[in-house]
């Protein structure tokens, strides 16, 4: 059933940039002392490593509309989830 | 029919399991034990011979021995004179639950005779022997049970969050202001809620902080249980249960008793209750304030500290009640100006300083007289009304 | 059906619900009426083919959907301004908007509401302050503010005469507020489950005149203080 | 399996989504509703808890950044072994997959000193929040890499017996991407911040 | 295992065929059937606990029972009968025949998928005899109260129902994944989605809001596990304040609430199969339907926190949930009304399946419009945690749950076992459930104005309730009465499975492609032919034809290979 021809990124080189993107990671949790930067930081560093692993090695990039909804609902749903949680603890924060 | 296999097999199943849950008792009981007399019908006899064996095989296997030949030694004296205080505190419990009648002043001898001398052993001796008939043991306080069942259903709706399902201070709750934590630095707050059992005091002994009676009379009026619950102890968690009717405190008294049924059986008929005296007119006198800041930091600074120049009581005092790892429960001394009065009134601080509040570090100064305490009294009077007005240095825990 | 309501804040519960009420009473009938007399009238006998009357099927959707957005708008708008008024009021603008107030700590415990009164200063942690079980006292036509919070499970302070109901949950506390317009002593329920005897965990709400407040806090605390 | 195979080959895929791999794709989605929320609660705690970054100095992100790069190896020799599978060079299929569960076993028994080594400085899961959320997420994920271990396993074992299982490769290598994904999101929650 | 398909599809032994079977419509069964028991367990728990509340002085039922029997009837009637009947029992059997696959997309996952559901309903019965009892913390187990044995004396039972929980989660968790494949993957030739019937259309929804709301939860009872089992301290407020009881709250609702919609959802599409079948008029509005309940779906997962307005939130949040939450009630209100116009104009066939879908709809406009009640959240703060609460749910539940699962049991009964069930006798257990339902539930709407909380095991305490005992005498007499009604059922149902009158393969003339199979079905559904789908699901009285319905497709014979 090799119904699609599956044309097929270069992995070791994303392979490559994932490895560089985690060192950095690291480096940004050990050098950067603002909190609230150091955060976000790390999670746009995350975010951009995750999506770089489901577009290539999981062909999310030649997936039909219907598998990308799938995966984008239920990340829409955890954001959504955090903000409804979020006012609540707002009053008691301590970073 | 094929088709009746995969129906049967989903039917059948759980039917059966059905008809079991239906024939099974559902109750997962959390309630409070209840109490009945018949349990201790038999351990009433053997409470005694045991007391009276304990007393027995102390005397025969440790002190006899010793007397007999070590008699001169340093530390055969020293362990003599160890075991003999053991056994003066068994004669002391001993004392405590047997009735007031004539036999206690024969203990009271006992305990004053000079410990050592073979005469006084021959003595100790006979006595338990004479002790041994259980004839002349009085039957003070009977629980009726219609009384005692109410009483429970009130203590589990009101009373076991703090006071524990089997009455021994160890609360459910885990509210802090309530429970002692083990690395517990006390406040006034964290009390232990009283233990009605006796088993968590360190001499086994059922004690109350607040009556007045004699304190070494059996352990508390009942009037003093009811003024208790239905006031409160202001300061502390324990709430004032005001909208109770009479005879709903009356069952709950009773409940309580049964904690430590024998203690309360053959407790004291007519403990001798203590009054104390009308306060003078004169309590905000400036003589007297002076004479009582005086009488103040000779007798009570030490506990309850310097608060007119903003030293708060320390915190190392410990109390006679142990929590379950045996460590004493550290206890804060009242701070007069900025806490309350436990006991609501301030003619009952008259009652705490002259009787002392048994199994805390509060000791009974009998030796005060009525002057002398009403000058203290007035003092602090004054202390309270300085904080009120915001005038005492005060810092904000 | 509703009991009897005696705080300022009780006519926009009733009121809401008044106006919820009548919209979907005027939903209900309307909606049973089609449904009955369809059923009636185009049974098999009486209209043995089936006649498609209707257009598409947005035409007939938008009238219909329009009244029912605007009852929600209606339902959205009260809700939300009696929200503000009630619940969404900080401490100190309370105090500010009115003269005196009366301050009482209120701790659920498993099976009894424990009150912590301020005592005669009406100040908090002061040396007459006192704490009485599942008993109430208010004056009337003065502001009470409670602190609600719990001791061990979550409880729920219900006093249906005052249309107040708040959770209690253990380590949070949350700052509610009514004030009593009518003397009397009414009763205080808990409405969330918190074990066996939820069902008696039962507290006096008792509101009384300003007088009768003075003595009855004279009697309670007075003895403390030096007078 | 092969009854299902049997009945649709006639239907075919009216998605045009081989069934397997969009079955994969929606247990996933299941998936990352469930990480969320863990992740999710475990982010409010660390709003709400001031020690939070004094115990989270005690973990050890070496171990963690070596975890790290063995998952990412391991991601990509897994969709090598697809690519050989689309090339039919079965031999080089076999090797990659040997590789991935090699690394994958790496990353549990690093994740198991790692685990000792807390425990005996006596930082066990009932120490503080932190502690907990830290032992339940990466033992929940620790699980699911055993049980993507398992599934690469079975699909090496039939490669070997040479059934030419290409759709199971495919979709085993679709588990563990995920697993990969969820551990990029917890190593810096945990180890960094 | 070779698969041949022959007359009865008889491959394996005994076992393999019947008990572990992989046939979609052996396993719908089998939940259909697991789930009526559990009703019936749950109905006779409510009885008792109900009888309890009518007379509290007679000592029914204690403090501690009277808890854990409400509790056990919550969690049975949402967790093993709503879920395994209506995605379950139907689902398993409708959507393959529906969508004209010979089978589910994965068979094998099917069948664990049951017997997990089935470990799992063991799991929560055995919790019944645990040491402490049952669970006795509400369905919804808030947290302190659930996760700390102190509290309730509850110490294996909460365990267990956890774990029966995350058990059940699992099954549907795997059926879900199947319907999802098979409504994608596995349809006839010219189905195309917009012509899928309605119950389909509302099965997945129903699949997909589940996948999609299940995590958290799961996350929350692993971590309660964790909170019960070991001590640590994810919902229990410690000294220093670590712990959130509120955030059980949120994990549990943000499943909640889609959950109600997962389990309202496909007894409505049964509604809609039912009305148009019976009044032999085309489902009016489709489109505007099945947007509608995507709408719905979509909403419902930002409306969870109306549960918790008076729970200790931050006020700020509970105005965006209560707007939310009323406008979910206009997907319901167009759906509502578009049921409404199909009725009008049919020509209905008043068959006992058609009254109870009927009473089902009725009910359920009651139910959708008093949750406009609850949504308000000033109304809220008077009528959260009243028996309001508990009417409410009870018509939304009801509509779907019981009348809507009867409707489709008389419908496709004839599909199922080949025979019809006897129509007087139904006639009779539909007007006699309707009235007696609504003589069980109507008063307790009032019983909630009055202010009366929920889950107390006797009101006599109270004065402003005392007065209200007599709502629970009547509430209690009807429900006695409801429940006995069921014995008609169960006696129609398996009286009728051996000695009903034999049907054909299309006894309502109904036009979804599951008439044109046997009934019962063989296995494989449809032998050596296989659909191919022309026109809509619901071409009822088409003008010009002399038949009153056009069929949706027709069976092709094809030469199957094996």
């Amino acid at each position: 059933m090799e119904d699609h021809t599956e044309h097929h990124p270069n992995y070791v080189l994303i392979w490559f940039i994932l490895v560089i993107l985690t060192i950095i990671s690291i480096l940004i949790g050990k050098y950067i002392d603002n909190h609230v930067l150091k955060v976000t930081l790390l999670f746009v560093n995350a975010a951009i490593k995750a999506v770089l692993v489901a577009l290539n090695f999981m062909h999310l990039k030649f997936e039909k509309v219907v598998v990308i909804s799938l995966v984008v609902v239920p990340l829409t749903l955890f954001i959504l989830l955090i903000f409804g949680l979020m006012p609540d603890t707002l009053s008691t924060i301590k970073w | 029919m094929s088709k009746l296999f995969p129906l049967g097999i989903t039917i059948i199943i759980p039917l059966g399991v059905i008809f079991l849950i239906l024939s099974f008792p559902l109750t997962s009981n959390t309630g409070p034990k209840s109490f009945d007399p018949k349990v201790f019908q038999t351990d009433e006899i053997e409470l005694l011979t045991a007391k009276i064996s304990e007393v027995d095989s102390l005397l025969t296997d440790s002190i006899l021995p010793i007397l007999a030949d070590l008699k001169g030694s340093k530390e055969g004296a020293d362990k003599l004179e160890q075991n003999m205080m053991k056994m003066k505190a068994e004669l002391a419990n001993f004392k405590h639950i047997l009735p007031k009648g004539q036999n206690n002043n024969k203990i009271d001898e006992l305990l004053a005779l000079v410990p050592g001398d073979q005469a006084w052993l021959d003595e100790i001796q006979d006595f338990i022997l004479l002790q041994s008939s259980l004839n002349n043991l009085k039957i003070r306080w009977e629980p009726d049970i219609q009384r005692v069942q109410k009483g429970q259903r009130m203590y589990k709706q009101l009373c076991m969050t703090c006071h524990g399902k089997n009455g021994d201070g160890v609360p459910v709750t885990p509210e802090k202001s309530v429970t002692v934590p083990a690395d517990a630095e006390s406040s006034v707050l964290q009390v232990r809620p009283r233990d009605f059992t006796g088993i968590t005091h360190k001499d086994k002994k059922v004690v109350f902080k607040f009556i007045s009676t004699e304190r070494e009379y059996s352990p508390a009026l009942e009037d003093d249980l009811r003024n208790t619950i239905k006031s409160g102890l202001p300061g502390s968690p324990m709430p004032g249960f005001t909208s109770l009717s009479q005879e709903e405190i009356d069952a709950l008294v009773d409940y309580i008793k049964t904690f430590a049924y024998l203690t309360w059986k053959y407790g004291n008929v007519n403990p001798k209750v203590y009054v104390s005296p009308k306060p003078p007119h004169d309590l905000e006198a400036k003589v007297r304030i002076d004479k009582g800041r005086q009488a103040y930091l000779t007798l009570c600074m030490a506990c309850h500290g310097d608060i007119e120049n903003g030293k708060d009581p320390e915190k190392d005092k410990t109390v006679d009640w142990v929590d379950s790892s045996g460590k004493p429960i550290p206890i804060m001394p009242r701070n007069f100006a900025f806490e309350p009065l436990k006991k609501g009134k301030f003619q009952e601080l008259f009652n705490s300083i002259r009787l002392g509040i048994q199994g805390t570090p509060m000791p009974s100064n009998p030796s005060l007289s009525d002057e002398d305490t009403w000058d203290i009294i007035s003092y602090i009077l004054h202390l309270r009304k300085m904080a009120n007005e915001g005038k005492l240095p005060h810092k904000k825990n | 059906m509703l009991p009897e309501n005696i705080s300022t804040f009780g006519h926009l519960v009733d009121n809401l619900i008044l106006i919820i009420f009548v919209i979907t009473l005027m939903v209900t009938v309307l909606a049973f009426g089609i449904i009955i007399y369809a059923v009636i009238r185009y049974n098999r006998n009486s209209n043995p083919h089936t006649t498609y009357k209707f257009g598409p099927f947005i035409s007939k959707i938008i009238y219909l959907d329009a009244a029912m957005i605007v009852f929600d708008l209606i339902i959205a708008y009260a809700s939300v301004s009696g929200w503000a008024h009630v619940i969404m009021r900080s401490r100190s603008d309370l105090i500010s908007e009115h003269k005196e107030y009366v301050d009482v700590r209120i701790i659920g415990r498993q099976f009894f509401w424990s009150f912590n009164y301020a005592g005669l200063d009406n100040k908090m942690d002061t040396n007459d302050d006192f704490i009485i079980a599942n008993k109430l006292v208010v004056p009337i036509d003065t502001l009470v503010l409670l602190n609600l919070t719990s001791g061990d499970v979550i409880h729920s302070f219900f006093a249906p005469h005052l249309r107040l109901k708040y959770d209690a949950i253990p380590g949070r506390s949350m700052d509610v507020w009514f004030k009593a317009t009518k003397t009397g002593s009414y009763e205080i329920a808990c409405a969330e489950l918190c074990g066996a005897e939820h069902y008696r965990m039962k507290a006096k709400l008792e509101i009384v005149t300003k007088e009768q407040y003075k003595s009855w806090l004279n009697e309670r605390s007075g003895a403390l203080s030096v007078r | 399996m092969s009854s299902y195979a049997e009945i649709t080959r006639e239907d075919g895929e009216s998605t045009g989504i081989p069934s397997p791999r969009l079955a994969m794709w929606v247990f996933l989605s299941s998936e990352i509703v469930l990480f969320g929320g863990l992740i999710g609660s475990c982010i409010l705690f660390r709003l709400t808890y001031e020690k939070w970054a004094e115990y989270a100095a005690h973990v050890n992100s070496m171990i963690g950044s070596i975890n790290t790069l063995a998952l990412l190896t391991s991601s990509l020799t897994v969709v090598l072994a697809h690519k050989m599978v689309q090339n039919r060079n079965y031999k080089a299929v076999n090797i990659f997959l040997a590789i991935t569960i090699l690394l994958g076993l790496l990353f549990l028994v690093l994740k198991g000193i790692e685990y000792s080594g807390e425990i005996h400085h006596g930082y066990t899961i009932l120490k503080g929040p932190f502690w907990a959320f830290y032992f339940g997420i990466t033992g929940l994920h620790a699980l699911h890499v055993l049980v993507g271990i398992i599934l690469n396993a079975i699909v090496l074992m039939l490669s070997l017996r040479n059934k030419r299982p290409q759709s199971f490769v495919e979709n085993s290598g679709l588990y563990w991407h995920f697993v990969d994904v969820v551990w990029i999101f917890v190593f810096p929650l945990f180890y960094l911040s | 295992m070779e698969h041949t398909i022959d007359e009865h599809g008889s491959h394996g032994g005994f076992v393999s065929r019947y008990v572990f079977s992989q046939d979609h419509k052996v396993i719908g069964l089998q939940y259909l059937i697991t789930g009526l028991i559990m009703a019936l367990l749950g109905g006779i728990i409510a009885v008792i606990f109900r009888s309890q509340l009518a007379w509290p002085n007679r000592e029914v039922l204690s403090p501690e029972a009277y808890n854990s029997f409400v509790t056990m009837h919550g969690t049975l009637m949402v967790f093993w009968v709503a879920m395994p009947v209506l995605i379950g029992g139907f689902g398993n059997f409708c959507i393959p025949l529906m969508i004209g696959a010979r089978d589910m997309a994965f068979p094998t996952l099917n069948m664990l998928s049951y017997w997990t559901f089935f470990l799992s309903s063991i799991v929560i019965l055995v919790s019944f005899f645990v040491p402490g009892g049952a669970v006795s913390a509400g369905w919804t187990a808030y947290a302190p109260l659930s996760v700390d044995a102190r509290f309730t004396g509850v110490n294996w039972g909460m365990s267990l129902w956890l774990v029966a929980l995350i058990l059940e989660f699992a099954s549907m968790l795997m059926g879900g994944v199947n319907y999802i494949t098979t409504i994608f993957n596995l349809r006839a030739k010219g189905l195309t989605l917009m012509r899928l019937p309605m119950l389909v259309w509302m099965e997945m929804i129903a699949a997909v809001l589940f996948m999609f709301s299940v995590g958290p939860l799961i996350a929350g009872g692993g971590l309660a596990l964790l909170d019960k089992s070991i001590g640590t301290h994810f919902f229990r407020v410690t000294a220093e304040g670590q712990g959130d009881p509120v955030l059980w709250q949120h994990l549990f609702w943000f499943f909640g609430h889609p959950e109600v919609y997962v389990v309202l959802i496909p007894g409505l599409g049964i509604i809609a199969e039912v009305i148009t079948a019976c009044g032999r008029k085309a489902l009016h509005g489709y489109k505007a339907i099945v947007y509608s309940t995507i709408a719905a779906g979509v909403l419902s997962f930002v409306v969870w926190a109306h549960h918790m307005f008076v729970a200790g939130l931050n006020p700020l949040l509970a105005v965006g949930f209560s707007i939310t939450t009323i406008l979910i009630s206009i997907p319901f209100f167009i759906l509502s009304v578009a049921f409404g116009l199909t009725l009008w104009g049919g020509s209905i066939r008043i068959t006992s399946s058609f009254l109870f879908a009927l009473g089902g709809y009725l009910i359920f406009i009651i139910g959708g419009v008093t949750g406009l009640f609850l949504g308000a959240q000033t109304a809220d703060i008077y009528l959260h945690d009243t028996y309001f609460v508990v009417a409410h749910f009870h018509y939304t539940f009801f509509s779907s749950i019981i009348m809507g699962t009867i409707a489709g049991i008389y419908h496709w009964f004839p599909k199922m076992f080949g025979r019809k069930m006897n129509e007087t006798l139904g006639k009779v257990h539909a007007v006699g459930t309707f009235i007696f339902y609504n003589l069980f539930a109507f008063p307790l709407f009032f019983l909630g104005l009055a202010g009366h909380p929920r889950r107390y095991s006797s009101a006599l305490e109270y004065d402003f309730l005392a007065k209200y005992q007599w709502i629970h005498h009547l509430a209690t007499g009807a429900a006695i009465i409801l429940v006995a009604l069921q014995i008609i059922f169960i006696y129609n149902f398996f009286k009728s499975m051996f000695t009903g009158e034999k049907a054909e393969k299309n006894p309502w003339r109904a036009t979804t492609l599951e008439w044109l199979a046997e009934s019962p079905p063989v296995h494989g559904n449809w032998g050596n032919a296989s659909p191919v789908v022309e026109n809509g699901p619901y071409e009822y009285s088409v003008e010009g034809d002399s038949d009153d319905f056009r069929p949706q497709g027709k069976l092709i014979p094809t030469h199957v290979k094996h």
